[in-house]
């Protein structure tokens, strides 16, 4: 790497932990004894020193402005002493030293636009992704379909009345930065047809060996087009991955008549009771439809109703899902079972039914 | 900057409808600020209308003597949107835990006002603070101001990536180890692996507290760091009574989910059989009250989650059944060395490690390392019979 | 013949040792009739002293017109054992269920005896009876010999082996068809493939009469037929109640291992939500006089079971969830041959109809065979994105 | 094929069965009500009309010669009407309609040496295979094994003494005839070496694309040797899977230094309460060591014995060890863990342990 110039700062890090901790906490650090609901969104910790820390969390569309960031600030200053944290699933956490501030606080906060809740057996924010708003590979935008789904999952969000935590994620693309894999519900844009060969750009901009090699399916070949060598790819093997658009622009999958979205379930990441679980697949395709994506609106608030309505208590989706079976599944949401939910990826013969264990 | 004309965005209005807080509304307020944001919903409402999205891949651009940090990102349509032609993000280490001052957050928001569009994620999925949207030339006056104001780069391409961390002893009582703390020191540790690309591919690091596993990191990262406990839960048995008072069904609700049905209710009493407890956490969940992790605490080590791009998603596998709290921070290094020289040699271009270990078979990888096999590594031993039978040793 | 000199076999005789039955004594007994035994004996003793094999890659011999049922074997020391230098066997169609009566079994022995060692396997592991010893000369006739008997020759390579079935009806209450009916059936009806190799590889079929699988069919056979039944189980509560009175522990040993839980015991009465029931046979098993199958009886057809060579060892997999009995016969010839042409059309050499199928995909099977998809033939759906779209439907 | 002879009978399959049942099974066929124990080795089917038929099953070493098939008929005219049956694991079941007959039957039985047992939760006959009697390809021998450890575990087929079920099966190589996969405990015959190349007898015997294409790891590579085509097989790929023999005799994995045993354990069949299973790796490697073949006879009593004392009341192996875990199943039976017990081959990865539960 380059010298650096002589006063440059770089290398530092971020900002040490403790520093930004409230002193309630700094004072309790690791020395908590048990938490107890306050109510939806509220919840208080308590010490072996007998404090008490009261959190408040509210929903966020991540996407934030400074402006907004600055009003949350206002409100630490104002109820929290200057001190808020996010949360792994980007909502934000105000921790108060005094359980008057509580009310008035949840009230600003509503005031805002900002609701309370995600706690216990709540639907949490959606964890998600950049979609149109930032990515080149989205089959279809993120925050849109989140802000549709929240809104119709809202009072989920407001109150712990499911029968356990129920996590939806969403990824606009098969790379699943939104990590839709081990979720509740996951909704995955998908692209479904090959890539378009953009021949001029791809002799500028890519290495052949290296997009050959890229593609999982071996569906790229050499081929010589125009006189010129480029690549071509036999459609019918492949899978609309988009490793090779990963690793070469010139081979673009986006496509406005055929991308689209699909919505698995079942997924799960914590220790609680059973191991950590994949989300599998429930609807292999619905449409993009902007902006408010009705289709796949009505499809995640059937499954979290038809879940809502026969699991029983402390039992995840995916629990609940192999409690019933995946025939009773398909039977109660009405979501039709198709070839497309049959594996046939790398270990698909482990997926086929082993065994006469049929509900009849 | 100035306030920029105003641009129809039908489509888009649609979305500041509804409960749930709108992005649109953030796009829209930035605007007061950042003309980019204008520009930012011409091209995202043409988006919506079109179906499409109008980013083009990205081009390494970056910050001087940084391999990452940065995602290059250029408009499609730049003659329609000039002042989103470049659109890049930055992506910045967020303190462990999540935690800020008001003072720290309105830092940022200064900075980001005077070099970007004035979006942010709070946060990104990997857990970085996220600048979203500027141009090339704002990106090392933007560095500067940010390491001076005592934040740096987060990681991008096949760099480390900065490791998150649930809130821990922070706040919650069941963390088994300070990973807010292991969390900070990894980074800081290898703040040149996630500033300078070293590797085949990225390497994510996530430490969670106790196995609810509040950070995902057995889905999300390379290196999961799991708090654990080895020694017996502690229990309070007025406060399970008290539960069961409250009306907790302590049979139903605790007992028969357990999923080593090693519990016992008999009315009154609770009895746990420690020794076939796995540590899921459930009893606890249900009864924090009266029921804590034990008192001999530390971690369990698991290596090589990942996405599915492109030989199927990971979750991390185990590596090391326990560490104690006090050896872990030691013990992760030490690992962390030995995996990434052995991923170093081994790894094929854009071969995340977990990839690798199926690749070479996790045998192997154990021997590379120098770690002893034990049967906690595995759900369950070979069924099938094609083992490779070492020629030098163990014959006969 | 007569009857050999006497050799040495002082590591055999060792297996003559002990209360279990013995094989050595067997092969002795049976040099009364056959020299052949005496070299048997010695190139066995010789494999015991030397720890190693003495037979060589069988070569193709066997009947007239029949391209299988005799798996040709040589010794490696013919010099040594001459008696032993062609050492074939026979394998024969078993009656279904492996009835015999005593002049049955005798006639056996009488031809086998004029034919060959006089050593059998009863059974064979797919079934058949096994003559095991012959000269290449002695083939054809004692084939001629059988037939004349009313017996006739099993599979061997690449074709249809004999089909086997449980006790079935013949002496179990559980029959939910008749497994023996259905064996006969079969066998009667592809003696052609049975006799003349036509296939890739083998195929096998085995007929359980219920869940507890006592021919092993889910292990061991291409295509698996195996009993179940589709209404409520039958119960009789005054057995149930008798069967708690003479000490069963309903709750712990029956309720409790219901895979499903679906039962329930309050002491008095057992309550079965037979909704929720997957016909596993567990109560029926530990309450035969209480609990038996349902009146709608029929089987669950699945396919490709096979041993690990080379892919890994594959159980058979669901493909009908439930024919009624009186389909049965007619189903499993139909959908038998829509499989043998698509294996006909797709398999490549040596590759099992299991194998096929994880090759090309379980989708695209049921496509080409025209069964339609349904959620009983998986344990999950596919939890990877990895969908080939077709491109003709179903597109936006 | 050839054309036959006039009067040749052929394709006349088996007789029909039901030229062998006895009266009292023709007569009931398919109206059979319940069963129950009456003592080892002897159960009573009762009918709809009332009609009882009482089984007396006993072991058998499967190679029978001639003579022991007539004294078994014998037994049949006397006892049991002249009908009997064998079982789907080799046993020999007598079907009586008198039960005065049992007693007498199972002493004549036992006089021949024949025990009678193996029903209900015994350990049955074990599944077995050819070995050194009759097989070109095997690693070991299958009935001097299976004598030896029917003989140790002899009272266990007398009695029904197990939490459940235990079935044994023996193959003598990989090609896995004796159906191991499946089985509470299973041996299997392995080579631990490379075939050898017979390189002139491969000229003569063998098709090399096929030699070629028939190993699964691609370890064989057209070669020439003494300047002529033949084949190497690239020692570090090889697994020993003998493929390669079973289509060219010219390519012999046996050896008598490095063949062995190695013990598998967990399988089952039946659907009973949990889905079919596949045997799991206890033991990688036992020694070859003829006529009694201690290492392994002692590796399955131990397994035996550990289970007997642990499992719970209708546990079957692999149940039981499912329930206990695999680190407890290896301290118990003190079989000690080694990096063959990891899975290396196509879905490895799956075997790897993905959650943190675990038993400290
Ligand atoms: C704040 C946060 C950690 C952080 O550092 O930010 C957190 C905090 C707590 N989690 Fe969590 N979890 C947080 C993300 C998670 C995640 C990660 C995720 O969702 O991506 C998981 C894994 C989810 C999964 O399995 O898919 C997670 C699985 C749990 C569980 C296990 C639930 C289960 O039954 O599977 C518990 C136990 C419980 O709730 O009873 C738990 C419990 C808790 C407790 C009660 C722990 C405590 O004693 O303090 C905390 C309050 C929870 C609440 O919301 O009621 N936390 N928790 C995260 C809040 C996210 C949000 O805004 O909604
Ligand atoms: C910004 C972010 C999504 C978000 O909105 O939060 C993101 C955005 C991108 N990810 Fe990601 N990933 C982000 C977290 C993730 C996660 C989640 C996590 O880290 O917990 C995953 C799944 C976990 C994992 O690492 O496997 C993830 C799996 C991927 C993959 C697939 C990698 C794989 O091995 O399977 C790719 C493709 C690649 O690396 O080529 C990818 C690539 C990308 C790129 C760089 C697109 C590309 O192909 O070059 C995206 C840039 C979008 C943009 O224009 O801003 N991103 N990406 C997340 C990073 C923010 C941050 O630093 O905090
Ligand atoms: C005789 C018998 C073993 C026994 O002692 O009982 C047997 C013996 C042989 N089997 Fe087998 N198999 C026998 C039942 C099985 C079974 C069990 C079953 O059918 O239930 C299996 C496992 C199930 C399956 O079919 O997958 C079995 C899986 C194999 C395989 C592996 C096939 C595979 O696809 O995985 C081979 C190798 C091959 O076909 O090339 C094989 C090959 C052989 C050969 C022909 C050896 C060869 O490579 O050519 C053996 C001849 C031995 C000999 O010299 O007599 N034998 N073989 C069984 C047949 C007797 C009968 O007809 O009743
Ligand atoms: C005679 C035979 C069928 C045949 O056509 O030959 C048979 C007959 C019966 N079996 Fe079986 N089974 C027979 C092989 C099997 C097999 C196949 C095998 O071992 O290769 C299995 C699958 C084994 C496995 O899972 O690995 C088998 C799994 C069962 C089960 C399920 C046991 C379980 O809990 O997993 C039962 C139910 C029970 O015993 O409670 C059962 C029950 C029965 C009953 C009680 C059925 C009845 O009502 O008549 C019969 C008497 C069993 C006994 O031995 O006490 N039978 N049974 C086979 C005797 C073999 C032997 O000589 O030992
Ligand atoms: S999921 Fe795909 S489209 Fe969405 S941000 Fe990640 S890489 Fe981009
Ligand atoms: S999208 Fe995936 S499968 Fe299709 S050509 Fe590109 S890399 Fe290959
Ligand atoms: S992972 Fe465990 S320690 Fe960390 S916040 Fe969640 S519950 Fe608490
Ligand atoms: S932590 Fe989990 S495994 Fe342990 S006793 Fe509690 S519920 Fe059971
Ligand atoms: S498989 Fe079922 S019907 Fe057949 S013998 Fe066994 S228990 Fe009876
Ligand atoms: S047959 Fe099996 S699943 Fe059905 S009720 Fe009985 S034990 Fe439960
Ligand atoms: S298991 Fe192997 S050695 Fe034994 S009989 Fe079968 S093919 Fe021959
Ligand atoms: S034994 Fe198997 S792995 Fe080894 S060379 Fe032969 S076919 Fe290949």
């Amino acid at each position: 790497m380059s010298a650096q110039p002589a006063k440059r700062i770089t290398d530092i890090g971020p900002p040490h932990y403790e520093k930004f901790l409230p002193p309630i906490i700094k004072k309790n650090y690791g020395k908590w004894l048990y938490h107890e609901r306050i109510a939806p969104g509220v919840f208080v910790h308590v010490a072996e020193s007998g404090d008490r820390v009261w959190t408040v969390r509210a929903g966020s569309p991540r996407l934030l402005s400074v402006q907004t960031l600055r009003q949350i600030a206002a409100l630490a200053d104002k109820y929290s002493g200057g001190h808020l944290r996010f949360t792994s699933r980007n909502n934000v956490e105000f921790l108060l030293d005094n359980p008057d501030n509580i009310e008035p606080l949840k009230r600003e906060l509503q005031e805002m636009g900002f609701p309370v809740g995600g706690t216990n057996n709540a639907i949490s924010n959606v964890v998600h992704t950049q979609g149109w708003v930032h990515c080149h590979s989205a089959a279809t935008d993120a925050s849109g379909i989140v802000k549709c789904v929240m809104d119709a999952l809202y009072d989920h969000f407001t109150s712990e009345s499911l029968p356990a935590k129920l996590r939806v994620a969403l990824a606009c693309c098969l790379n699943m930065c939104g990590a839709v894999h081990c979720s509740d519900i996951a909704i995955l844009g998908v692209h479904r047809r090959p890539p378009k060969i953009h021949h001029d750009a791809l002799r500028k901009m890519c290495e052949v060996p290296t997009l050959i090699a890229s593609c999982p399916t071996g569906a790229i070949r050499p081929a010589t087009v125009d006189g010129r060598q480029s690549v071509e790819v036999i459609e019918a093997q492949c899978m609309y991955c988009g490793n090779c658009y990963t690793v070469c622009p010139a081979m673009p999958l986006n496509n406005p008549d055929t991308d689209g979205l699909s919505i698995w379930v079942g997924g799960k990441v914590s220790n609680a009771r059973t191991a950590p679980k994949f989300s599998k697949l429930a609807i292999p395709f619905l449409p993009n439809n902007p902006p408010r994506w009705p289709e796949v609106v009505d499809a995640v608030v059937n499954i979290v109703n038809v879940y809502a309505a026969n699991a029983r208590k402390y039992e995840r989706m995916g629990e609940w899902i192999e409690r019933i079976g995946w025939p009773r599944f398909f039977e109660l949401t009405g979501i039709p079972f198709t070839r497309y939910h049959i594996d046939d990826f790398k270990h698909a013969g482990l997926t086929y039914a082993r065994s006469t264990h049929i509900r009849m | 900057m100035a306030v920029a004309e105003k641009i129809d965005t039908p489509l888009l209005d649609e979305l500041e409808k509804g409960p749930w807080p709108s992005f649109v509304t953030e796009i829209k307020k930035a605007r007061q600020t950042s003309p980019m944001c204008d520009d930012l919903l011409g091209q995202l409402e043409l988006s919506y209308r079109e179906k499409i999205g109008h980013w083009k891949h990205g081009g390494i651009v970056g910050v001087l003597g940084y391999g990452g940090g940065v995602i290059g990102r250029y408009s499609d349509v730049p003659e329609k949107f000039p002042r989103v032609a470049h659109f890049h993000t930055m992506r910045i280490n967020q303190p462990a835990g999540w935690f800020y001052t008001s003072d720290a957050l309105r830092t940022l928001c200064d900075i980001w006002e005077r070099h970007g569009s004035g979006l942010t994620n709070m946060h990104g999925s990997t857990g970085d603070i996220i600048f979203l949207g500027t141009r090339t030339e704002e990106l090392e006056p933007c560095f500067q101001e940010l390491t001076a104001n005592g934040f740096d780069l987060g990681g991008s391409g096949s760099s480390m990536r900065t490791p998150s961390a649930c809130v821990g002893p922070a706040r919650c009582e069941w963390a088994c180890y300070d990973t807010l703390k292991l969390c900070y020191d990894l980074t800081m540790t290898y703040q040149d692996e996630l500033h300078r690309p070293p590797f085949p591919y990225k390497f994510k690091i996530k430490c969670a507290g106790c196995p609810n596993d509040c950070v995902a990191s057995i889905a999300r990262a390379d290196l999961s760091i799991i708090g654990t406990w080895k020694d017996d839960i502690q229990q309070d048995d007025d406060a399970v009574a008290a539960y069961a008072a409250e009306g907790v069904n302590i049979q139903k609700d605790v007992v028969d989910r357990c999923p080593t049905r090693c519990m016992e209710w008999d009315g009154a009493k609770l009895t746990i059989n420690n020794r076939e407890c796995v540590r899921c956490m459930h009893c606890i969940n249900v009864m924090p009250k009266a029921l804590r992790p034990g008192k001999e605490r530390g971690a369990t080590i698991l290596i090589g989650a990942k996405a599915p791009i492109v030989q199927g998603a990971l979750l991390s596998s185990v590596l090391i059944p326990f560490v104690p709290e006090e050896e872990l921070e030691e013990t992760v290094k030490e690992l962390i060395n030995r995996v990434w020289e052995f991923w170093d040699e081994h790894g094929m271009n854009r071969e995340r490690i977990g990839e690798l270990i199926q690749r070479v078979g996790m045998a192997n990888f154990l021997d590379a390392i120098g770690l002893e096999p034990v049967p906690e590594m595995v759900s369950a031993p070979r069924d099938n019979p094609y083992i490779f039978f070492r020629t030098d040793e163990e014959q006969a």
